[in-house]
C-alpha cells in the first residue's frame, strides 16, 4: 500500500522538542511519498483532545497515525477504534500500549546517565533537588531513573521534589523559592531543559555559585548554556527528529505487512555535557 | 415600523416655562430624548437653536449647545459621590486633574439652596429616591444651560422640596433660560407654566397661551373627554376591625419606636418630607429591611417577618417607590411581570406552568389599569414610565393581599389613570383590605386617606384625621412634618464653608 | 441597551408577528453563522459533510454542550462557574475508581454524579448563602477540586477496560451515538426547566434584577443554590461521558480549560453576562460553532499555529456578524 | 448592594471622619487577610520572613501586579480582559526577536510595548466601537494572539543571552529589585489616573452606569478604548519584564493562564465585576496574597497535590474572612 495521508499528534508544539519530533515525522512521510499529506497537531496535555483528534483523523481517512500518547493505557480504546478502521497507529516519544509499534526514548536510562553525571560532579554527596514535571509516563520514568542513580551514592540526599510545567518561567520561580528554603544545595535535576535553564538563571541571580544543574532533552538552548559559564553541567540528549522519522518508517513497514521485530523500539539517550558539547550534533527541525 | 412621534412641533422661548402634557405613553419623554441627543430623530424632523438648525447625534452635542435635562428615569452613577455626579461630564479641572474640593464646595452651595438633607461627599447609592431626584435638579442648576428640560422632576418630592424647585424654575426663567416642564400634577403646571403644549399618541394636539390655561380644557385635549378633577368623597369606613398592629417597631432609618394600627376597610396615609423615613417604615414592615425590635400583629396574631416572602405569606404586599431598581424585571415581558407573584398558583407542583391562566390574568390587568401597549409579550422596560407603574401595581394586586402598602403609588401617572387608580384603591378598602398609602403629593393624600400618619426625621410626629378631632388638611400635615430641629444639619455644613 | 430597546420596540409597534419573529431570531442566535461556517468547511474539504464526520462533530460537541447547559443557568443569574473542568475530572476519577473497588462496580455513575453534585452545592452555598463573589469562589474550587481529583487517583491514570458504564459512550440508538443522545436529553431538560417551570422564570428574574426578585418574594439564595448545583451536576455528567469514552480518567489531564469553551459557547449563544437574557438553544448553537471550527480546521489540514489564529478570529467575527445581522439580539 | 449603601450612609450621617474611615477600610481591603496569611507562614517556616525571601515574593508578584493593574481598569468598567497572557507572550516574543535583528538591538522595549498597545487597541476598538461583548472579544484574542506569538518565533524559543534590556529585571536600586520598582511605578501611575484625573472619575462612571455616563456627555467609547489599550500596554510591560528575567521568550508557554491570576488579584482586592467599585491598592494586596500563598506553600514543603487544595481553599477563605470583617465592603 502506498502512503497518502498521515495524522501526526505531537506534544505541545511551542516546545522545540515536540516540534522537532513532528518535523521528523513529517519528513519521514515526505521521504516515503512526497505527495502524501501530513497533518501536524498537538494533544496539548488533554486526554479528551487526543481522542477527538484521532476521531477526526479517522473521519479524514488517514492511512496512519503517529502519536505521542497522553497515557500509555488510557488511549487504548481509541487506538483500537482507529485500527478497526484499517489505520496503523504508531506511538512515538511516549508509548501507547495498544499501538502497532512504539518508538520511544529510553527515559529511564536517560535519567540514570544524567543523574550519574550529576552525582559525580557533586562528589557523591550533598543535597539534591528535583524539579519535576507533569506526571506523565515519560517524566515519571526520568525521575525513576534519576533516583535510582542517585540512590547509588549514600551521601546524596534528595531534599525537595517540586512540580513545574516544563517552562523556563516555572523552573525559575521554583528554583528561586527552593533556594530560599534550602541553605545548602549541591545539585539539581530538572526533567526538561527549559526548567534547567530557568533554575540556572535563578541561581545566578541569587548569587548562589557551586550548584550543579542537569537537564533532560539535549535541546539547542542547553547546548548554548553548556558553552557558557553557567551552572548547567549536562543533559540527556534525545533525538526527536530521528524518533519521528523512525516512527513513520516503522508504521509504513507495518502497513506493508512488515512488522518490526520488537513492538517497542527504544532509542537510548546520550549524555551531552560540558566536555563533549562541541561535538554534539543537536536537534534537527528541517 | 410605527414611529412613536409623528410630526411634533414644539418650541421654547427664552425666559419662559413651557409645560408639556399628555397621557402616559403620549411621547413626552421620547421628545425630550430627541431634543437632548439621547435618541436620533427620524429623517425629516429637525431641531432649531436660535433659528439655526442643529443636529444632536450624542448627548454631548446637546450639552455643548447648552441644553441640560433631567430625565424621567434617574440617570445617576450610584457608585460616585453626589458632587461627582453633579459635575459628571464637565468636571472642573486643571491639567487633567479634577479639583475635588472646589467641586464639592460649589455643590454644597447648590444643595443648600435646595435644602437637600445630604452632603456632596455622600455616595449616591446611599440616598433615597427623592434625594436622588434632588441631585438631578442640583446638577442642572450647575450648568449654565440656556434650555433646561425637566421630565417629571417632582414625582417623589414632597411639597416643601417642590416649592423650592418652583422657586428655582422661576429664577431660571427670569434669567432668560427656556424651561421645558413635564408633569402630571396640574397644580404645578398652573403655578409655573407660561404656555402649555399637549400631546396625544405622539401627535401635537395644541398649545395654549397663559390666559387659556385651564384644567378642563387641558384634560379634554389630553384624553379627549371630560373628567371630574378629583374623585368623590368616599363613604365613611372608619368602623372596621383592627387589621394590622405595629408595636414599637425599630429599624434602619427609624429614630424612635413606631407604633400604629390599621383597620379593615381603612386607607391610612403616611406623609412626611423627603427622607423622613416613610419608606423605611414600610420596608421594615414588609421584611425588606431588618427589624431591630418591635412586634407586628395581623388580625390579632403575632407575625414573624424576616423577608419579603414572609410578609407576602402573611398577606402584606409592598409597592416600591423605585419601580425600575427594585420593582420591575425590565427585560422580561409585561405578562411575566404581572404574573410574577402568583406563578406558583398557576403551576402544577411548581413545575409545569399554565400559560393560559397567565395570559388571561395579564389581559384582565391591562384592561383594569388601562395599560397602553401593543401586546403583553413586549419587555416591560419599553413601556412609558406611567405604564410601568401600572404594571407594577397590577402585579401586587394579583396576590389578593390583606394589607397593601403603596409607596408613591401614582408616581408619574397621568390624570386620567390616577383617577382609576384611586378608585381601585378605594375598591380594595371597601372589600376589607387594609391600605397604607405613602405619598409626597399632599392633595392626593388628603383626597384619599381616612387618617394620616405624619413622620418626621424617623419618628412618628402625630396623626391627623376627622375622627381624631383635627381635619386632614395641608396645614395640619405640614405643621407636624416640619417642626425640625436644625442642630444636626448645621454642624455638618462646617466642613464645607 | 437602548439600541436594542429601540429596534425591538419597532418590531413590537409594527405588529405582533413582528415580536414573535424578533424573539425567534434572538433564540436562533448564531445559527446563520454556524451554517456559514459549515458551508465554508464543506467547500474546503469534501470529507466535512460526510455522515461519519457529522457524527464525530456531534460527539465532540457533546461534553461541552452538557457543561455549557449548566453554565447557561449560572450565567443567566449573572454568575459564573470556573470550576466545571475540575469537577468533571473529579467526577470522572470517582466514578472509575468506584468501579475498580470489588463489589461496587455498579456504583460508578452514582458516585460520579454524587461527587459533582456535592461540589456544585459547595459552590452554591458559598455564592448563595455566604454571598461571596462567584468568580473567586469557583476559581478557588477550580484549583482545590483539581487537587482533589489528582488525589483520588494518587496522581495516576485510573483505567478500567471493563468499565460497567462504558455503554454511556459506546452505543447508538437509531444510528445516533449515545453521547449525542445524552447531550440532547440534558439540553431538553434544561430547556424545559427554563421554559416551563416556575423555577425557570425565577432564574431569569434573579439574573435580571436580584433585588427586585427578593422584593417579589423569591428566595434568591435558593435559586442561586440550584443553578450552581445544577452546573456541578452537569459537570459530573460530562465527567461520566468522558470516563466512559476513555475507559479511564486522569485527575490532571481531564477537563483542563474546559470552562473557557463552555463559557464561550454560552456567550456565543447570546446569553448575556449581565444576567437575565439568553436561551439554551443559543448555547447549543454556540457549542456547535466551537466544535465545527475545531474539527473543520483539523480536517482541512490547517497548521496548528494558524488554527489558533483562525479560531480566535472566527470567534470574534461570529459575534460581530451576529451584531450586524440583528443589532437587537445582543445584550452586551 | 443595599447593605453597603446603608452602612456608608450611616457613616455619612454620623460624620465626615466616619466616611473616611469606611473608605480607608474598604481600600485596605484584604490587608488583614494578607497579614494573617503571612503570619501563618512565618510560624510554619523560619525562612519565610527573611529579607531574601521577601524580596523573592515581591519579585514573583511583580508581573502579576502589573497585569492586574491594567485589569483593574478594565474590570472597573464592568469589562474583562482574558487576552493579557497572550499579549504578554506576543510582546515578549517581539521584543526579544527585534533584539536579535542586527542593527535593531536597542528597539526591543519599543517594539514590545508597541505590539502590546496595538493588541490592546484592537480589543478596545471591538469592545468600545463595535460594541461586542468583552468576554468573547478577549477570548478570541487570547486564542488568536497566542497563535501570533508562536508565529513570531516560528514556534521556537527565542533566546538572547546578551539581551540589551536585561537590566529591566536584573538591577537593584537602594536594595530593591528592578522588577519590584517597575511594578511600583506602574501601580502609582494607575493610582494617579484613577484617583486624580478626570479620566479616572469617568472610568468609575462608565462602570457604574454606562447609560447615565453617556447622557452626562461622556464619550463612553473613548473611556473603554483607553482601558483596553492600557490593559494591553500593561501586558506588554509584563512581557518585557518576563523576557528580561528569562533572557528569552517562548510563544506557547509564556503567560499561559495569567489572566486567571490577574483577575483573581483584582477581585480579591475588592473590585467588583459589576463595575464602578474598586481600587488599585486592593489589587496590589490581592496580587500579594496570591504570591505569598504560592511562595509559602513551596517554602513549607507542602506536597504538590495538597498545594492545589490549600491554595483553592485559602482563596475562598480570604474573601469569606473579608466578608465577615467588613460586610459593607463587598459589592458582590
Ligand atoms: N426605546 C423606545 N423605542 C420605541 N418606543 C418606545 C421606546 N421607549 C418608549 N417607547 C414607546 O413610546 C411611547 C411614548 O413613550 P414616552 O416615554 O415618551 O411617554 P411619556 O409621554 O413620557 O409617558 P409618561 O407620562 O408615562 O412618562 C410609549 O408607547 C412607549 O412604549
Ligand atoms: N438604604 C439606606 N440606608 C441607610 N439610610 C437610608 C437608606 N435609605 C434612606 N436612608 C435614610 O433613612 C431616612 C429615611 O429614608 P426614607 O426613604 O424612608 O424616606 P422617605 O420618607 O420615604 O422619603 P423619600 O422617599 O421621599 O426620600 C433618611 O434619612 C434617608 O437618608
Ligand atoms: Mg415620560
Ligand atoms: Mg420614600
Amino acid at each position: 500500500r502506498d502512503l497518502t495521508s498521515v495524522g501526526i499528534i505531537s506534544g505541545p508544539l511551542g516546545n522545540s522538542f515536540y516540534q522537532s519530533l513532528a518535523a521528523g515525522a513529517e519528513a519521514g512521510v515526505k521521504k516515503i511519498n512526497p505527495a502524501a499529506k501530513a497533518t501536524v497537531t498537538s494533544y496539548e496535555g488533554d486526554l479528551n483532545k487526543e481522542f477527538n483528534l484521532i476521531d477526526s483523523f479517522i473521519a479524514a481517512g488517514v492511512d496512519m497515525i503517529v502519536m505521542v500518547g497522553a497515557d500509555p493505557n488510557a488511549v487504548t480504546p481509541v487506538i483500537k477504534k482507529a485500527q478497526n478502521n484499517g489505520i496503523v497507529v504508531v506511538g512515538m516519544d511516549a508509548a501507547a500500549n495498544a499501538a502497532d509499534a512504539n518508538v520511544i526514548t529510553d527515559n529511564r536510562q536517560g535519567g540514570e546517565i544524567v543523574c550519574a553525571h550529576l552525582a559525580e560532579k557533586i562528589g557523591g554527596k550533598g543535597n539534591v533537588i528535583i524539579i519535576n514535571g507533569p506526571q506523565v509516563q515519560g517524566v515519571i520514568d526520568r525521575v525513576t531513573g534519576c533516583k535510582a542513580a542517585l540512590a547509588a551514592k549514600p551521601g546524596i540526599k534528595i531534599v525537595a521534589d517540586k512540580e513545574g510545567d516544563s517552562s523556563r518561567d516555572s523552573g525559575f520561580s521554583i528554583m528561586q523559592t527552593l533556594l530560599t528554603q534550602q541553605a545548602d544545595i549541591a545539585g539539581v535535576f530538572a526533567i526538561s531543559d527549559p526548567m534547567a535553564i530557568g533554575a540556572d538563571l535563578a541561581a545566578r541571580q541569587l548569587g548562589r555559585d557551586g550548584i550543579h544543574i542537569v537537564g533532560f532533552d539535549g535541546s539547542p538552548e542547553i547546548v548554548d548554556a553548556l558553552k557558557k559559564p553557567t551552572s548547567v553541567e549536562a543533559s540527556a540528549s534525545q533525538n526527536p527528529y530521528a524518533l519521528g522519522e523512525k516512527a513513520v518508517q516503522v508504521g509504513f513497514d507495518i502497513l506493508n505487512g512488515k512488522p518490526p521485530m520488537e513492538k517497542l523500539v527504544k532509542a537510548p539517550t546520550g549524555l551531552v555535557s560540558r566536555d563533549n558539547v562541541s561535538s554534539y550534533q543537536g536537534w534537527l527541525t528541517q | 415600523m410605527i414611529p412613536v412621534l409623528r410630526a411634533v412641533h414644539f418650541d421654547v422661548r427664552p425666559g419662559e416655562v413651557h409645560a408639556l402634557m399628555g397621557e402616559n405613553g403620549a411621547g413626552k419623554s421620547t421628545l425630550v430624548r430627541i431634543m437632548t441627543g439621547a435618541h436620533a430623530p427620524d429623517p425629516g424632523g429637525s431641531i432649531f437653536l436660535n433659528g439655526r438648525p442643529v443636529v444632536f447625534a450624542t448627548p454631548q452635542a446637546a450639552q455643548d449647545a447648552a441644553i441640560a435635562s433631567i430625565y424621567q428615569e434617574l440617570s445617576l452613577v450610584e457608585n460616585l459621590t453626589v458632587a461627582e455626579n453633579m459635575y459628571l461630564g464637565r468636571e472642573i479641572t486643571r491639567f487633567g486633574h479634577h479639583r475635588r474640593k472646589e467641586m464639592e464646595r460649589n455643590a454644597f452651595l447648590v444643595l443648600a439652596e435646595l435644602g437637600a438633607p445630604f452632603l456632596p461627599r455622600d455616595l449616591v447609592s446611599s440616598l433615597t429616591l427623592a434625594e436622588k431626584q434632588l441631585v438631578e435638579i442640583a446638577r442642572v442648576m450647575l450648568t449654565g444651560a440656556r434650555v433646561v428640560i425637566m421630565d417629571e422632576p417632582t414625582t417623589s418630592l414632597s411639597t416643601r422640596e417642590a416649592e423650592k424647585l418652583f422657586a428655582i424654575v422661576r429664577r431660571l426663567r427670569d434669567r432668560g433660560v427656556g424651561v421645558v416642564y413635564i408633569s402630571h400634577r396640574m397644580e404645578e403646571v398652573f403655578a409655573l407654566a407660561d404656555r402649555v403644549t399637549v400631546m396625544r399618541d405622539g401627535r401635537h394636539v395644541g398649545t395654549l397661551e397663559k390666559p387659556d390655561i385651564e384644567p378642563g380644557r387641558i384634560i379634554r385635549m389630553m384624553i379627549g373627554r371630560e373628567l371630574s378633577a378629583f374623585h368623590d368623597r368616599r363613604p365613611d369606613r372608619t368602623s372596621g376591625r383592627t387589621m394590622l398592629e405595629v408595636e414599637a417597631l425599630m429599624g434602619p432609618g427609624l429614630k424612635a419606636p413606631c407604633s400604629f394600627t390599621l383597620r379593615h376597610n381603612e386607607i391610612l396615609g403616611i406623609a412626611g418630607l423627603v427622607g423622613a423615613g416613610r419608606t423605611e417604615l414600610a420596608r421594615v414592615i414588609s421584611g425588606i429591611s431588618k427589624r431591630r425590635s418591635g412586634r407586628i400583629r395581623i388580625e390579632g396574631a403575632d407575625i414573624e417577618i424576616h423577608t419579603p416572602r414572609d410578609a407576602m405569606k402573611a398577606g402584606i404586599v409592598y409597592l416600591t417607590e423605585d419601580r425600575r431598581g427594585l420593582g420591575l424585571f425590565l427585560n422580561r415581558s409585561v405578562r411575566e411581570n404581572i404574573n410574577m407573584l402568583v406563578m406558583e398558583q398557576d403551576a402544577f407542583l411548581g413545575i409545569q406552568r399554565n400559560f393560559t391562566k397567565a395570559e388571561r390574568r395579564s389581559q384582565q390587568a391591562i384592561r383594569a389599569f388601562s395599560i397602553r401597549l401593543p401586546e403583553d409579550g413586549i419587555d416591560v422596560g419599553l413601556l412609558s414610565g406611567g405604564n410601568q407603574q401600572k404594571v407594577l401595581l397590577a402585579r401586587l394586586l394579583q396576590m389578593n393581599p390583606k394589607i397593601v402598602i403603596l409607596d408613591e403609588p401614582t408616581r408619574g401617572i397621568d390624570v386620567g389613570a390616577k383617577a382609576s387608580i384611586y378608585s381601585i384603591v378605594e375598591g380594595l378598602a371597601t372589600e376589607g383590605v387594609g391600605v397604607i398609602v405613602i405619598s409626597s403629593d399632599l392633595p392626593e393624600i388628603i383626597g384619599i386617606a381616612d387618617r394620616v400618619l405624619v413622620i418626621r426625621e424617623g419618628v412618628i410626629a402625630g396623626e391627623v384625621g376627622t375622627t381624631l378631632g383635627n381635619v386632614i388638611s395641608e396645614e395640619s400635615i405640614m405643621k407636624l412634618a416640619t417642626q425640625t430641629s436644625l442642630t444636626g444639619g448645621q454642624k455638618r455644613t462646617q466642613d464645607y464653608v | 441597551m437602548s439600541d436594542r430597546a429601540i429596534s425591538s420596540r419597532r418590531a413590537a409597534n409594527g405588529n405582533v408577528a413582528g415580536v414573535r419573529l424578533t424573539t425567534a431570531l434572538r433564540t436562533l442566535g448564531m445559527l446563520p453563522v454556524l451554517l456559514l461556517l459549515s458551508f465554508g468547511f464543506f467547500m474546503a474539504s469534501d470529507r466535512f459533510l460526510t455522515a461519519q464526520n457529522i457524527s464525530i462533530v456531534l460527539q465532540q460537541a457533546a461534553i461541552n454542550t452538557v457543561l455549557a447547559s449548566g453554565m447557561t443557568f449560572v450565567i443567566l443569574t449573572a454568575g459564573i462557574d470556573l470550576s466545571v473542568g475540575s469537577i468533571l475530572a473529579a467526577a470522572a476519577m470517582t466514578s472509575v475508581w468506584i468501579t475498580l473497588v470489588p463489589g461496587f462496580e455498579h456504583f460508578g455513575i452514582a458516585a460520579g454524579l454524587l461527587t459533582s453534585l456535592v461540589f456544585g452545592l459547595v459552590n452554591g452555598v458559598m455564592v448563595a448563602v455566604a454571598r461571596l463573589p462567584p468568580f473567586i469562589v469557583t476559581l478557588g474550587m477550580l484549583t482545590a477540586v483539581r487537587g482533589i481529583a489528582r488525589l483520588i487517583g494518587h496522581d495516576k491514570t485510573l483505567i478500567n477496560t471493563e468499565l460497567p458504564f462504558a455503554y454511556v459512550a459506546n452505543t447508538a440508538l437509531f444510528g445516533v451515538h449515545s453521547l449525542v443522545l445524552l447531550a440532547l436529553v440534558f439540553v431538553l431538560i434544561s430547556w424545559w426547566i427554563l421554559r416551563f417551570t416556575v423555577l425557570g422564570i425565577r432564574i431569569y428574574a434573579v439574573g435580571g434584577n436580584a433585588s427586585a426578585a427578593r422584593l417579589a418574594g423569591i428566595r434568591v439564595w435558593l435559586v442561586l443554590l440550584f443553578v450552581y448545583a445544577y452546573s456541578g451536576l452537569m459537570s459530573g455528567v460530562g465527567g461520566l461521558m468522558s470516563a466512559a469514552k476513555l475507559y479511564s480518567a486522569n485527575g490532571l489531564q481531564l477537563g483542563q480549560a474546559y470552562e473557557l469553551d463552555a463559557i464561550a459557547a454560552v456567550i456565543l449563544g447570546g446569553t448575556s453576562f449581565v444576567g437575565g437574557i439568553g436561551s439554551i438553544w443559543g448555547t447549543v448553537v454556540g457549542a456547535m460553532i466551537i466544535a465545527v471550527l475545531t474539527n473543520g480546521l483539523i480536517l482541512t489540514g490547517v497548521p496548528d499555529i494558524y488554527q489558533y489564529i483562525i479560531k480566535g478570529v472566527v470567534i470574534v467575527a461570529a459575534v460581530a456578524i451576529d451584531r450586524l445581522r440583528l443589532p437587537a439580539a445582543s445584550g452586551s
